[in-house]
Order: structure tokens, then C-alpha cells, then sequence
């Protein structure tokens, strides 16, 4: 599903922010992704949505290799991945139901099957009362669960979710967590990089910590 | 069919905010209005310059000049009268009276007391059959004989000159709508590779999300189409109240104002395609501009 | 220091999100502002950064009454006010250092004061190495704690912080609260909005509840 | 002071980076343009009737037309000089001769054979003593005895038309520089409204974190100066260039080029501050729209 074959990364001139890092996640796993503040977490899931090229090293990803993959090809494979921005990147002058339609419309949903299907989810995650609300007018929690709700509408293969319970109380987290879970059950892998590590202690997925640049496995409670 | 509908004017980049400070419209009007202007002005021309030359192809003017030696004007006058009234082809040959000829004079020797006794040259008015041609080196030199002098006139000259400013002038008019074509699209380019850096996050977001580049490239052209088109219909509205202004003012208060300029059925409906083409130009150009913006983007 | 007298809150035609609040904070005390996501945190906070004036009641805030207030008076009150966002709004075309500044260039400081005192501050909060990145070269918790040295850069009299430490580890969200702390002891009265219940459980400090748009106060380990 | 003028200079607000797609630069540019030919050509205008009138004041022409009853020419123009040279304050009067006369006429009767023949006028040229004054009307009636129908001008028709003519061009320059100043106006107070909504959250912040208006005002002024600046620098060198042209091109190849516009130096001092004055009103809108805009909000 995933795999990091000695891969690096640097910005511009300055040190490698992730070195020779090699890992394999098998499709249908569940990891955290631990670390300090800026130890590379976010930069570690910038190259896994394709926003981002290594400085060096491999990366195969749903069975492609992402060096010899051509622009063309890359739309088709994003949508397949789900992504939870650590700063959640909601387009301002679109309602919450509108960015949450954005990647079924992307992909050229029909309208019908969009707006049921949107709605559903956001009241799922409590925000059945500001469907129509723009990002401005939302509370940092709010425009969280915006987020994630768009990043899993397409019920992506893969899912990318940065700080994703950062802003709700623990009571959503663990909400969240489940949904994440849910849509695991039905086959999608999952990786959170979070620091909050109350969540991740409760859970029994197993850990990737970033230390240094380089990357650490942790089981859990006798998980794979 | 609404479904593509909805995907055409589907607006996630919040395009249309930050192009009320565009000055695509402005631009683009501005151009619109010169072409207008320009290419009424040439079609006049050339549709002027048409009519007077089907007027004149069909005439000859016959000149006897000054008598020289003092041989009576009135004998060579009949003399040479005689001769193109017996000239197959020629349907009429009437003297031009000598009031008529010191009128024609008369702007460029001013109204003074010692005009009527100036000598005149006489001008015959030749007016030739329908289809017809008439030798014009044979009538030349019989009329040489009659009347020695004599000079014809075929106005040749003139159709000639006529016809290179009709074409001069629709040659300009070719380059300058060229030229504002060419203005358009750089103006929307410009307009577009700013507001593609204006809305670098949201485009980025958009390609995370998994949109392919005509997907991006279509909310852009969109928007450039309305701007063009808005300012293009402005252009031409402004181009065609200064036209209907200039109709009324040149032919006073009894005239239908397009009529005046002369224009005809298509020669309209080429002028109102300007805005059409405009927004053409401008949604080519912006769909061109993004497609080749984004494909420089990972 | 801050007093509110059945103060109310309501954006444009929906419910009341603050309904009759009243309490009074002495100066110098420090308090923890907890509640759901979409409690109405955030806008009681922005109440008191005179960002917004509640539909109806009273607000005191450092001896002024702020329905009295004359516009031209109010950039002297907000320099007295630090502000950490939930956001963090930094301005992204500023590099860190410049951001931290502000507040002090905008409060007519002298150049060769600024630098030295902005860079000791981000030295401290662990960005001793990006002082000249901009915002978008930035990790989550770098940005965070930018946005929490730019808040109390001036010392200010009154702190409020909305989630200061939702994107930053355990660790440094311990050395943040000792900042405030520090403040606090030297005088700042502060105020901080958080979902991080262990931080909260941690401190002795009192809790002001916010639910259902009423707040009630709960004192801990037998502090004011 | 070096303080001062970092504050001065002060960018908080990313206002260069928008306003690369600012229209500001353009629209200055065009309008000093305007400004700049409207100036020069007014100025020009304005100098050479001044000049032309100083040359005229002190001069009169008397005309004695064609004999009508058969009197000698001669003989009446000799009696009319000898009036002329007899009255105070009359420093010289001289007749023009046949062939300059012919000349003066040339360009309205044409080249042709006949002109030697034509009876012409004559006329005389008088220059009055520096600071003479002379009672037209009698001189006048002297010159009426001495020679009938004589006719005296002292180029008051053209002297009026002149002055009507510079007063005139000066009055529509003028007019053109307001209406260039208030489109200027307009246009910087409408791109800053725009730039305050684009940054909108920005000046939040700065307000909040306790920014006086003016701190903010400072920066849209100074965005406003510089692009108005550099915009009339660019609309004043085109200008120049095209002035340079066509001046090149009236003198062909002997001539400096402005001189020949006889601009003096007060007058090019005038066209050269046109971009400080677009600037100045630029920076002067950009702060009052600024200020206006921020007292609404919170
Ligand atoms: N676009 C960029 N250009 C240059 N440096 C960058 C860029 N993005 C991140 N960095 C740097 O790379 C390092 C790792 O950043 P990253 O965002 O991956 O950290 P993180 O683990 O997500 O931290 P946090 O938990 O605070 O979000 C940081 O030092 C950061 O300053
Ligand atoms: N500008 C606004 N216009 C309209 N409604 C708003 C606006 N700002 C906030 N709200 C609404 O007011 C309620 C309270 O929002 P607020 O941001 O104060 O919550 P919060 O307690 O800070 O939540 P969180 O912990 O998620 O940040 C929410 O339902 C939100 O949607
Ligand atoms: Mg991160
Ligand atoms: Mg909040």
C-alpha cells in the first residue's frame, strides 16, 4: 500500500528535514504518526499526497511508483487518497456544505447523489446546524470537522489526517477517532500524525514516531 | 444537460471577488470601442468609395481648353460635340454651362469681380450606354482633329485613387482590429497568470483534491468570457453613441443614424460580433494561459 | 480588571451564543476558559480583544466601560491586550521575527530595541532557528508559538490565548503555560481558552465553564 | 530621522505583491500622457500667439483698392504715403511691392497665366514709433481725402482672434488637467478600497494588536505614491517622445527638440512636475480614502 525506501527530504539548502527513512504499511493498517513539533510529521504526509517530491529515495503508493509517474495520472490518484490539512484549508467564500462537496464534484459526481450524501455526513459530525455557514463564521472545532468530513466524503483508499482532533474537546476526538476507524473497517488505511497523546494511548493502532529525521516503530498492546 | 450546465459556471475559486478590481472590462472596452470606430469608419469608406465609383465608371468628362490662337471656343465646342454624338456607345454629351463651371471654380479662386472675364475652359458631360465601351485612344485622337486640345477624361485617375484609399482604409481598419485583438489577449493573460498567483492556495488545493487542470483552466475561461464580454458590449455601446451622435449631427435632424454611415446588413452584424469576439479571444487566451500556468505546477 | 454584566452575545439573526454572562476577574488572576467546541469560547474572547461589542450588557475591562469608549481610544487599550488566536493569523509575506515585531513597531518602539528583545523571545520558545522563515515554511506548533510570542511581546497588561497549545506536544505545552505563568507572576492578568483537559487538570489554576451559553466558575486544589 | 523613515516605508500590509495586477500605474501613465500633450500643445500655442501678437502691435497696414473710376494707381498711393509719413508717431511706411502682393495671393488664386494682368491692390506696411499711439480715426478720414477708399488696419480682428484662440487653448488644457486630476483621484480611491477589502484581514489585525489608523494609512499612501509616481514618470516620457517626434519631424533635421514647441523654462518646469503632481494627489486619496474607510470600522 505504502512503502518508503530510503527516502529524504530537504528544503531548498537546508538540512534534511527526513533521512533515509524506510517503512512498509500493509493496505487496511491504521498508524499514528508521533513527534515532536517539527520534526517532519506534515512534511512526512506532503510527500504521501503527491504534493511534494523526496530529495532522494522511493515511494510506492496503491502500487505505483511515484517517480515515473506522469502529471495526467495524478488527479486520478489523489482521489483516492483523503487528506486532513494540519491548518485545514477550507475555501473561504464556499459554505461548509460546499467544500465538503468539493472532491465528489472534482470528480464529477452527479448533484443528486452529492447533496444527500454531504449532508449526512456533516450532521454525523454535528454540524447538521451550519451546512451553510462560511469558514469565518465557524469556531476552530467546527471548521476542524469541515475538514475532516471533506477528506473522507469519497471514502478514499488511503487517508492523510495532520492534527486532526488539535482544535475539539475530547468527547469529539474520540467521535472523530471512530469515524477514522469506520471507514478502517471498511478497508481504508489510515494515518494520523497527532500529538495528543491521551488519543493515542487510548487507542491500540500501533505508533510511527519521527525523531531526527528518522522514523520509529511502535507497537501497542500486541497489535501488528 | 443542467448538470454540465451547473459544471461550467461552477465558481470554487472565488474569482469573481477579486475581479471587481480586474481591469479586464476596462480594457477591453476601450479596445472594443476603438475597433467599433474603426472598422464603421472603414466599411463608410469603402462602401462610399464603391457607390461613387459605380456613379462615375459609367462618364467621361471631355475638357476644351482655353483657345490658344484665338479660334472660336463656341465652333470647337459644336465641333467636338459632333463627333461624340456620332460615337457608337456614347448615350449622352452635354455642355456644361459656363455658370456651372465657374461654381465648380469658384472654391478655389474665390468669388472675385474679375471672374466673368476670365476665359473658361469648356467641359463636356459624356454619358456612356449601359455595357457599352468606347475606344478611348480612337475618340481621343478624332477629337484632336475636330478640336485640337481637347482632352478626355476617363477618370481614370480618380477610381484608381479612390479605390487605394478604400483600401488603405480597410487595411487600417484590418490592423487595428488585429492590433486590439492582440491587446485583448495580452491584457487577459496578464490579468490571468496574476489572479492564477492571487489564488496560488486554492488552485493547489484543488489539484490535492484530485481536479485535473481543465477543470481549473474552465472556472478561469468563465470568468474572462464575462469580463471580456462586459466590457465589450460596454465598448460597443459607447462606439455606437458616438456614431448615432456624429449621423445625427452631420445630416441635422432628419436622418435614421446607421443608415447614414451606410452600412449594410452584414457590415452590422460584423460590428456587433466585436464583443462575441472579444469574449472569445479572452476565454481562449485565459484557458490557454492556465492550462499552460498549471502544467509548470506539480 | 475584566468585569461582565449580563452580557449577551448573538450573531446577526441566530441564538444568542453568550446569554447573560457575569463575572469579575482581579487583576492578576489567572483562569482557564473550557467548554464544547462551538461553546462560544472564542467569541467570549473576542468580546474582550474589542473585536466585536455583545448585543446587550456591560463589559469592564481595565477601569474602562467599554460601551463608552471613543474610537480613538481604542488602540491604546488594545496595546495593553496580547492575543494569541486560535488561527494564529500571522502575516504570511512576514518572516517570523517581523511578525513578532509588530506589535511593538506598531506601538512606535525603537528599532534597535525590537530586534534584540523579539529574538531573545523566539530563542526561548524554540525558534531560535527560524527567525527569518515566513509563516509557510513553518510547522504547525513553529506557527503557534510564533503567534504566542507576538502576543506577549509587549508584556501586556491583559492575555488572552484561544488553544495556544492545540498544535504543539506535551512538552512544549508545558513550557508555554510556564511563560504565561511567568507573566502572570510579574502581573498580566491571563485567560486561556483550552480543549487540553490535561492541562488544565494539571494547573491549579480556576476553570471558567462556558455551556449552553451560561458560565460557571470551578476553583481547583483550593486556589482563588 | 532614519527611524522616521522606516516607518515611513513600513510594509506590513503585502500591498506591492497585490498590486502587481494594479491598474493604478496604467491609468496615471495615460492620463499625464494626456496632461503632458494638452500642456505643451496649450503652452505653445499661448507662447507663439504672444509672440505673434508682439510682433503685430506695432505695426498697421493701409490698403488701397483696385482704382474703380480709372484713377492712377501710382499717384494714390504716393499721396497716401505722403500722408502716412507726415503723421506723429508713424516710424516708417513702406509699400509692398507688385510681386509680394502676387505672392500673399497665390495660395488662394493659384499659379495661373492670368495673374499679371489681374488688377491688384496695394498695400502699405506702417510701423508705428516704440510707444506711439495714433488716432486711427483720424488718420482715417486724412487718408480718405487723400486717396479714396484707402482702408487702414491695425489687426485688431486678428489680434483678438489670437488672443480668443491662446485664451482659449490655455481654458481647455486647463480643463484637461482637472479632469485628468479627477480621474486620477477616482481611480487611486477606488483601487484603494479595493486593496483595503483584499487585506481586509490584515488591517483587522493590525488594528487589533493596537494600530492607529494612520499607521495603516501610511502604507496605502505610500503604495499610492509610488505607483502613481511611476506610472506619471512613464506617461511624461512618452509624451516627451512623441512632442521629440513630431518636433523632429516639423524641423526635419536642424532642430533641438523641444525649443521648437518655444516652451520657456517655467513652462517645462510646469510639464516635468505633472508625475510629483499625480503622485502628490495619489498619495493625498489614497490616505483620505484610507482613513475614511477605516473610521467604519470597529
Ligand atoms: N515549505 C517549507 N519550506 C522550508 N522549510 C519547511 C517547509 N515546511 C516545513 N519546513 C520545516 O521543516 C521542519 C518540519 O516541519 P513539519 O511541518 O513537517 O513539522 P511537524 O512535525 O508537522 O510539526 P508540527 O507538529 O509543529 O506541525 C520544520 O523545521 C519546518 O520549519
Ligand atoms: N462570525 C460569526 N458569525 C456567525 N456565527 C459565528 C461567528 N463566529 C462564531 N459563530 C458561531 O458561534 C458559535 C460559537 O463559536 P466560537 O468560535 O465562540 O466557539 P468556540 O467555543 O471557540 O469553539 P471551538 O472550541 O471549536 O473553537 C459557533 O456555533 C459558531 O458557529
Ligand atoms: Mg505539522
Ligand atoms: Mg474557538
Amino acid at each position: 500500500m505504502v512503502r518508503f525506501e530510503n527516502v529524504g527530504l530537504r528544503y531548498g539548502l537546508g538540512p534534511e528535514v527526513l533521512r533515509d527513512i524506510s517503512f512498509e504499511l500493509a493496505a487496511g493498517s491504521f498508524h499514528f504518526l508521533t513527534g515532536l513539533s517539527g520534526a517532519g510529521k506534515s512534511s512526512l504526509l506532503s510527500l504521501l499526497y503527491l504534493s511534494r517530491r523526496p530529495s532522494r529515495g522511493l515511494i510506492t503508493l496503491l502500487d505505483r511508483d511515484l517517480a515515473t509517474i506522469r502529471r495526467t495520472e495524478l488527479p486520478a490518484l489523489r482521489r483516492r487518497i483523503g487528506v486532513v490539512f494540519q491548518d485545514f484549508r477550507l475555501l473561504d467564500h464556499l459554505s461548509a456544505l460546499d467544500n465538503v462537496a468539493l472532491p465528489l464534484r472534482v470528480a464529477g459526481a452527479r448533484e443528486d447523489q452529492v447533496r444527500a450524501h454531504v449532508i449526512e455526513l456533516l450532521t454525523w459530525v454535528g454540524l447538521g446546524d451550519h451546512l451553510h455557514a462560511k469558514p469565518a463564521t465557524l469556531s476552530g472545532g467546527q471548521k476542524q470537522r469541515v475538514a475532516i468530513a471533506r477528506a473522507v466524503i469519497t471514502r478514499p483508499r488511503l487517508l492523510l489526517a495532520d492534527e486532526p482532533t488539535g482544535n475539539v474537546d475530547d468527547k469529539i476526538a474520540v467521535r472523530l477517532l471512530h469515524l477514522f476507524e469506520e471507514l478502517n473497517r471498511m478497508g481504508t488505511t489510515v494515518i494520523i500524525a497527532t500529538h495528543n497523546t491521551g488519543l493515542v494511548a487510548r487507542s491500540h493502532h500501533p505508533e510511527l514516531r519521527l525523531e531526527g529525521g528518522d522514523l520509529t516503530r511502535h507497537a501497542r498492546r500486541g497489535a501488528a | 444537460m443542467r448538470q454540465r450546465l451547473a459544471g461550467l459556471a461552477r465558481r470554487d475559486l472565488a474569482l469573481a471577488r477579486s475581479d471587481r478590481r480586474s481591469y479586464v472590462p476596462g480594457i477591453v472596452a476601450v479596445l472594443v470601442f476603438l475597433a467599433t470606430l474603426a472598422l464603421v469608419l472603414a466599411l463608410t469608406l469603402a462602401g462610399a468609395a464603391g457607390r461613387f465609383q459605380a456613379g462615375l465608371s459609367g462618364t467621361l468628362t471631355v475638357e476644351i481648353p482655353v483657345p490658344a490662337g484665338g479660334q472660336a471656343g463656341e465652333a470647337r465646342l459644336a465641333r467636338a460635340l459632333e463627333v461624340l454624338r456620332q460615337t457608337p456607345g456614347i448615350a449622352a454629351a452635354d455642355p456644361l454651362s459656363r455658370e456651372h463651371i465657374a461654381g465648380l471654380l469658384e472654391p478655389w479662386l474665390g468669388k472675385f469681380a474679375g471672374l466673368e472675364d476670365l476665359p473658361l475652359p469648356q467641359l463636356i458631360d459624356v454619358r456612356l450606354a449601359p455595357g457599352a465601351t468606347v475606344d478611348l485612344a480612337a475618340l481621343g485622337a478624332r477629337l484632336e482633329t475636330a478640336a485640337p486640345g481637347t482632352n478626355v477624361d476617363d477618370h481614370r485617375r480618380w477610381l484608381v485613387s479612390l479605390q487605394r484609399l478604400a483600401r488603405l482604409a480597410v487595411g487600417l481598419a484590418v490592423l487595428i482590429v488585429v492590433l486590439v485583438a492582440a491587446a485583448a489577449a495580452a491584457a487577459v493573460a496578464f490579468a490571468t497568470r496574476a489572479g492564477l498567483s492571487v489564488h496560488h492556495d486554492a488552485v493547489d488545493l484543488l489539484h490535492l483534491i484530485g481536479a485535473e487542470d481543465r477543470y481549473i483552466a474552465r472556472q478561469f475561461a468563465h470568468e474572462a468570457l464575462i469580463l471580456a464580454f462586459k466590457g465589450g458590449l460596454a465598448g460597443l455601446v459607447a462606439a455606437v453613441a458616438i456614431l448615432a451622435a456624429i449621423a445625427f449631427a452631420a445630416t441635422r435632424l432628419d436622418a435614421v443614424p446607421l443608415p447614414a454611415f451606410g452600412l449594410t446588413g452584414g457590415d452590422i452584424a460584423l460590428v456587433a460580433a466585436l464583443p462575441l469576439a472579444a469574449a472569445a479571444i479572452a476565454t481562449v487566451t485565459a484557458w490557454r494561459t492556465t492550462m499552460r500556468a498549471l502544467a509548470r505546477m506539480v
